[in-house]
């Protein structure tokens, strides 16, 4: 496939991975922090598909939540603020090999990096973004995020946020390209992890909202959503997220949704950004749409040879 | 550099034997889309198989499709043809086609001609319909001989009447035809060469054109007296014919570089256009990306992969690279950044060149961040470069800048074909296991060299970080890392150095004045020096082609002679402007490095026209430095 | 700088009588969360009230909640007090409160103390539950003897037991308690401070904590042998105390902007913070961003539209404006940008201290972008130099950078309340009719001013370009007009520094070093220059306020000195290192500017270990180099 | 109101401007090129409004399009690539007595300039966001826009662009407090007129989609719309874009339209996104949305006596 010939070396002796190996050291979040939750169903679900540390490419920005790849064992790439999505991109171009996990947050995501947003949900390249959502910049130290709720003392905002919440559902689903997109919460593990793993195994740029609970800096936002299930609302369907009975009995709200549905998707995304009935599990899945590598990866791993002979024949064109 | 610079285009003649020329320098200029480039791309090849060096360069106008008849709308080509090769584009032209007489006015304005220089001009205008036009045309060749230009008005459009029914189709062809004759171009080369450019079209528009081209010579030779001859000189290598911003496109393929990823930009864009439809045949890709900043961020995600790769930009893409530039020269990201560099300021002027970038290329990015720039002079330094680059950026795990910009990215001209090895292309990634005894950043303390972990090798996880690192990679709370670091980072520019030679002097190793360039003035440099020389002034240039770090030597070079200066296209104060005193004056960049690394007193002579610098206006710059003695 | 410096503070002494001292630096260590800070920033404001100069900087460690015990979790606050004002956090400690002895290691590897440093420990730790805890705590107290500290074991918990049910909410009233005891602060001052701080939180708070303050007082008598004195000099003017980012927060309301465009960015956010919660009581607003660009775009708009702005930011940020920086310059909107320097490159070090961004803030942009930039030296000049910044950048219409950085944001001081006037804000928007016939950019041949049409202003209609343009600020696609508009951008530093004074020395006028510094730097440096004057070494100091244009008169200065050295906190090669020469030597950043502009041989001293150069250092550093002599 | 007495003059003398008034020097556009009906358009409403010149402010990009500044005779901003937004909302955020125009193309929105648009939208300032779209980079000569059909050949991408275009109305419509969404053609000068003139009506920020011809470098994709209107579909009723019925004849294909429904908007942009029915007229406004400036503005124009005040109480705050 794509004559990887040249760049690749085979897997040799068999190898079985435990949970240790993609662990990167102790993981400094603040107690309570909903980013180890996630921390450990990405390191779950690289350990039951055996994937190789080796072959797993965490890539984030700045930020708490951006501190993942640090906590993984695994290659990483801790950049610059915003900037996750087009490294992630870049990584992916001529390695599809490698397995890309992007960690971004609120801010991260959605403010300094709403360009690159618009535009990886376009390239639909094959990797997992998840939008670590507190509602806040944790790492600055509390200032508004675009998805602080409206009111939200922060320390920029010390009266009180002033626009309305950025909604990051509604925003995707009128992305071009977009091919998956999900909402789950830290605090509810079985659905997290399942989430993520569809999310893993959909070819293209697979969106996960996390609800993240951030206990040092907006505590309140989500104490209410954690404390009132009733404000969630589960999807459910064959093709949907699934869990076990017992979980799915914490959520009084469930509905069917079929994710190839985008129209049904959107009208889910906008009752849930008015704060009512806000939907977890997948939205929106479309695995048909292009993915941007199928372009990025021509002529990969060509021999030196075929290289030498084309650049010659193309060298004839400006001769004399 | 040419066997025969020192004679400048002769004046006039009368008709009859041909003026024998060490160089000729001829212009068309029309409103834009009358094909004048066409025909002078053909001229300056036919002249390059003839053996005769050539430099081309198109004249661009500022917008895309300007009225008819405007000055600022002039279009066209400039061909400077010589014995010797060609480096530059020359000062002014000897010989111009002008289809109207605005345009001719639009080169005027600058600086393209001087007295002596023959005008081929339509002379249609002159009984136009409306009386304005008529009126301009009349005033205007009043004007153009009162500014004493040759001028033969010329009914080019009705001599193309007997060949063609559309003659603002076919007149370029007709003109090709003309300047054929005027400049002692043999017919058949050209027949050969129009053969070839229009092999797709078929034969019945080759047939035309060849009518057209053979009306045109003997129009010339009924109705122009002037012809000119440049002897060609004899060839040993094989040699190619590209501008500055495909040889990038090739250099970029030689290196066998596999990802360009960009974002338009003029005058950077045309190379990634070549590249757009040719690096899939080398196993490569374009990516446009949504950004500047983006671009460099995949580059740099491609790199940070194993796959060395490049982004391509101008000014102010630069500028928006500005963060991610730091980020590679913090985490160690080989990575090629060219830079056709265009007038700025700002948006500035878009199409026109500067060297404005030094500086911003060299400390652009806050704190510390050593990295290597060179800067490209001659059209095969555009594609020998990013070959060399992808290798220094890969030895040194660092990013390189290559310099170019708007004059070597339009000028065309004939230069050594590259004898391309497989050993100029980038290994295949390494995904051999990787020893975790060896850390990810393991300076070595003299070079602070490191070997690189590619994802996919075993036992070589590791966390890239822009925050202070450690050599495991971790980020560093301790006030000692950040300082091991930057040493280490430092260090490399130092390794650089020491293998480089102190660069060549142009000219006697000592003397009364030292020329300093870089880039893409280095031709007109010489030229202007060799003029110089050849009347016996004691002057010598020096042509820097890294200037991060520096070439070695500089010092000891600069000491044996009395005066240095550098000469670039950006802005200086003049030192005899108002107010402007030694202390106060705000000098051009190669200038201010060079003061800071040498403290030799280094003065500078530059502008920021958006012109490449002619020899003539060097070499009359040399002179009056000359005279001024002193300081 | 104070009246005693010379005297470091004496090793500890038998319990009676107290020990005078000129200055004495104090610390409190522990966890987060455990109110040192609080504790340390009422004795900084009892000892400001007694009339003492004080500087006050937080321990604050990168993480928002590191994990207890640890060493790069040591949170705390660093209290200098001394006889005369206090400009910099001053060496090594002389009594230190640490709650555990973690935490304490983090500031050892900080370098924060010294041999005969008092340490009063936190005893609980021996007889805690947990077998490391107990080991590590026995080993801890050895080692820190071994390493010449003077350690009182204390059991600080189990005292406050008496007085408060919950001690880790109560300990630090007790700490303060006890330093008012050891340090001779009047418990009668401290109560009043208490009071104020809790007054909100009503009578029964505040007694509780009076409570743990008299307790602390008297554990102290019982258990702490050691007694200082610093007696408080008399003060003359009306004071304010702020940290300096509040200072430049003050200093943007004194200036009368209404508008400040940023994106969170440490160390500079908390100017935004303290700005978003009172500007709009003198009617201004704070914008926050989606991103740093937004953040200059925004407020270049409202510059356009009169409204003089500011945007605040730190290395990162500064890198991401780049772009409209650039255009700020080319297009001549007036905007104050503030620049809170820190650790870089690229993400680095956001929460200590560097001065590295000084060359991108001149050279940072492509193409020649004369701007004006200036540096804060003291808390004092945070505050007035963005008042003078508006001022510049309306009169040069023009962008001006401010730098400050990591140390002047968090340090914490008296200084003098300013006396701001009406005048010192932006008058109110001009909205009368424009003349026609003055061009919206007709630039003043020698200062290159030009005076501004605002929108609303009936006949000044322009559009403003950032293409090279006319002073018409028409597109220009004539070659002469980016030249002249270049020259004029270049005229206003000129005229600029017409309007400056020489930098005055201080000390002596002449000698064998000069040492020249800018921004945060000062204090430590005038401190050192007086203690080794004050044996009799033969040097002064230079403080650079405005970097572009230069302070006039330099190499005048420099001329009469053997030796001029810079000392930064920026990356340079060390002399001495492995294959490191004169000439491939890297230098500081200041050191690289002024080489450039005056040609003298200016060496170096810098380092970016991300901490506040000290007293001591640079003391230490004066006499190597004037051993070393020569050059 | 908002105290502006300190900055503001009053209007004197009564003047009646003619649309020579706004017309700013000849504009340099190729012929044919879709530009000229739009500036045509603005001219004549400022007219109709008799907007004084000086209290209008043009800001734009670059680009062809974001020329348009130089051809008005108001204030213009012709800043820099991608960040026409921003300095637009900087200009609006103290100066809410000036009436602000933003001109913005395709690759200068939606590509460089994405990040702003999104936040842009979010801050709903009032002002006209035209944006400009020749499915190309005109200015730099034919590269692939984010909005450039699958298949354009461009410099960029000569054997055709790769990516699905990105729908601006689609993706306008997943922004949060989007307030003003319509669609209109170059070629049609009185729906545009009476677009632009509904748009300017508005308060908040008014994005109108320009289907605009580029004869230049992308004649081929809007010939075909431009000859076969039944690809259009004209949206009515009484609270959308009124035209004569002499051209209502024009559009085969017409549909009623209540642009308070915002789901009815995303369905109609997503069948034009598709090719089809490409809506014209107006697809949202909702009036109600949360202007920024009603924060931005706050203590406008407050005396100098009240800011020392003010100031003096600050010092207080800090005094020893
Ligand atoms: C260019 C740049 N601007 C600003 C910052 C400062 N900064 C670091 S993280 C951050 C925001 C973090 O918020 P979010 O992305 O929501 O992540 P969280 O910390 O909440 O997980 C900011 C503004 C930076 N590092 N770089
Ligand atoms: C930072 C920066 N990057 C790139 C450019 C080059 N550039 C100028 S206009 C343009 C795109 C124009 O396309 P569009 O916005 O669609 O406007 P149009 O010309 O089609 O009206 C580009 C890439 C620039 N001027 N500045
Ligand atoms: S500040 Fe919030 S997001 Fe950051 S680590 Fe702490 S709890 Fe998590
Ligand atoms: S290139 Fe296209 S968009 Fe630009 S002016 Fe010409 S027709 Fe208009
Ligand atoms: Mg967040
Ligand atoms: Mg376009």
């Amino acid at each position: 496939m794509f004559g990887l010939k040249s760049d690749w070396s085979l897997e040799l002796p068999e190898r079985y991975f435990t949970l240790e190996d993609y662990e990167g050291g102790v993981a400094r979040w603040c107690p309570g922090c909903g980013d180890l939750a996630v921390l450990t169903a990405v390191q779950k679900i690289l350990r039951d598909e055996q994937q190789p540390p080796e072959k797993t490419v965490c890539v984030s920005g700045i930020g708490c939540s951006s501190r993942f790849p640090h906590y993984m064992h695994t290659y990483g790439f801790h950049g610059l603020h915003g900037r996750a999505l087009p490294v992630a991109c870049g990584v992916k171009s001529r390695r599809p090999d490698l397995d890309v996990w992007v960690a971004t947050g609120d801010g991260d995501c959605c403010s300094i990096g709403a360009g690159h947003w618009i535009h990886a949900t376009r390239y639909n390249m094959d990797m997992v973004v998840m939008l670590f959502d507190n509602a806040v910049y944790g790492l600055t130290k509390k200032q508004t995020s675009p998805t602080s709720p409206r009111g939200l003392k922060t320390n920029t905002h010390p009266m009180g946020s002033w626009l309305p919440p950025l909604d990051p559902l509604c925003a995707m689903l009128g992305f071009t390209n977009v091919s998956f997109v999900a909402q789950t919460v830290d605090w509810n593990p079985v659905h997290l992890h399942a989430t993520l793993r569809e999310a893993h195994k959909h070819r293209g740029m697979s969106f996960v909202r996390i609800l993240q609970r951030c206990p040092t800096y907006t505590a309140a936002v989500f104490e209410e959503l954690q404390r009132d299930p009733s404000r969630l609302l589960l999807l459910k369907g064959d093709d949907n997220v699934a869990v076990d009975p017992a979980v799915m009995k914490i959520f009084p709200n469930q509905a069917e949704h079929d994710p190839s549905d985008i129209g049904a998707a959107r009208a889910l995304a906008e009752t849930g950004s008015q704060g009512e009935k806000v939907p977890v599990g997948i939205l929106f899945r479309d695995a048909s749409r292009p993915c941007y590598e199928d372009f990025t990866m021509q002529g990969l791993g060509i021999s030196a040879e075929d290289k030498l002979a084309g650049l010659k024949r193309e060298l004839d064109k400006f001769a004399v | 550099m040419t066997g025969d610079t020192g004679t400048p285009v002769a004046a006039p003649l009368e008709a009859g034997t041909a003026v024998r020329l060490g160089e000729l320098i001829v212009e068309i200029v029309s409103d834009s889309g009358e094909g004048a480039q066409k025909a002078g791309q053909a001229l300056g090849a036919i002249s390059a198989k003839m053996g005769n060096g050539v430099w081309t360069v198109e004249i661009i106008p500022a917008e895309i499709k300007p009225p008819a008849r405007s000055r600022a709308g002039a279009s066209g080509i400039r061909v400077r043809i010589g014995s010797g090769p060609m480096t530059n584009m020359g000062d002014e032209a000897g010989l111009v086609v002008a289809l109207n007489e605005q345009v001719l006015y639009g080169r005027i304005e600058q600086r393209a001609y001087r007295p002596g220089t023959v005008v081929l001009l339509e002379s249609k205008w002159k009984d136009d319909q409306q009386e304005l036009i008529r009126r301009q045309y009349t005033e205007a060749v009043a004007d153009f001989r009162a500014r004493g230009l040759v001028v033969r008005e010329l009914p080019l459009e009705e001599a193309c009447l007997g060949v063609t029914s559309d003659p603002r189709v076919g007149k370029n062809m007709f003109v090709l035809g003309m300047l054929c004759r005027v400049c002692g171009r043999a017919l058949e080369k050209a027949k050969e060469e129009v053969a070839f450019v229009f092999g797709r079209k078929g034969q019945d528009v080759i047939e035309r054109n060849h009518r057209l081209l053979e009306a045109g010579f003997h129009f010339a030779e009924e109705n122009v007296p002037e012809r000119f001859e440049v002897p060609p000189a004899p060839r040993t290598t094989d040699l190619i014919v590209t501008n500055g911003n495909q040889a990038v496109g090739l250099g970029v393929m030689a290196a066998g570089m596999e990802l360009v990823a960009m974002y338009p930009i003029t005058p950077a864009t045309s190379a990634s256009h070549y590249l757009s439809g040719a690096i899939q045949k080398v196993g490569g890709v374009v990516h446009q990306a949504e950004d500047e900043i983006a671009a460099i961020g995949f580059a740099i995600g491609a790199s940070y992969a194993g796959k060395t790769a490049c982004t391509i930009t101008s000014g102010p893409g630069l500028a928006l690279k500005t963060e991610f530039v730091g980020l590679a020269v913090m985490a160690e990201v080989p990575l090629v950044i060219v830079v056709v560099q265009r007038g700025g300021p700002s948006t500035g002027l878009p199409t026109k060149v500067e060297q404005g970038d030094l500086l911003a290329s060299l400390f652009g990015e806050p704190g510390d961040t050593p990295k290597i720039v060179m800067a490209a002079s001659t059209l095969e330094e555009c594609l020998l470069f990013p070959v060399t680059a992808r290798r220094l950026a890969e030895a040194f795990r660092t990013p390189v800048i290559v310099l170019t910009d708007a004059n070597l990215a339009t000028g065309v001209a004939p230069f050594p074909r590259p004898q391309v090895t497989p050993d100029w292309f980038a290994p295949p990634v390494d995904q051999s296991a990787w020893d975790p005894a060896v850390e990810p950043f393991a300076w070595d303390p003299t070079t602070g060299i490191s070997p690189r972990p590619i994802p996919g090798q075993r036992g070589g996880e590791y966390v890239l970080t822009g925050l202070a690192h450690t050599r495991r990679s971790k980020v560093a709370y301790d006030p000692d890392s950040n300082q091991r670091g930057c040493e280490a980072r430092s260090a490399k520019l130092r390794a650089l150095q020491s293998t480089l030679r102190p660069p060549e002097v142009y000219g006697d190793a000592s003397g009364e004045l030292l020329i300093v360039g870089w880039g893409s003035t280095r031709g007109a440099i010489e030229e202007a020096v060799d003029r110089a020389r050849a009347e016996g002034l004691s002057v010598s240039s020096l042509h820097l082609r890294f200037l991060s770090p520096l070439e070695p030597g500089l010092g000891e070079i600069f000491a044996r002679f009395a005066k240095v200066m550098t000469i670039e296209i950006n802005y200086s104060d003049e030192p005899d402007a108002p107010a402007v005193t030694d202390e106060n004056r705000r000098r051009a960049q190669l200038a201010t490095l060079l003061r800071a690394t040498t403290l030799v007193d280094i003065d500078c002579w530059s502008n920021v026209y958006g012109q490449p610098l002619q020899p003539r206006q060097i070499y009359a710059e040399i002179g009056r430095r000359l005279e001024r003695g002193g300081n």
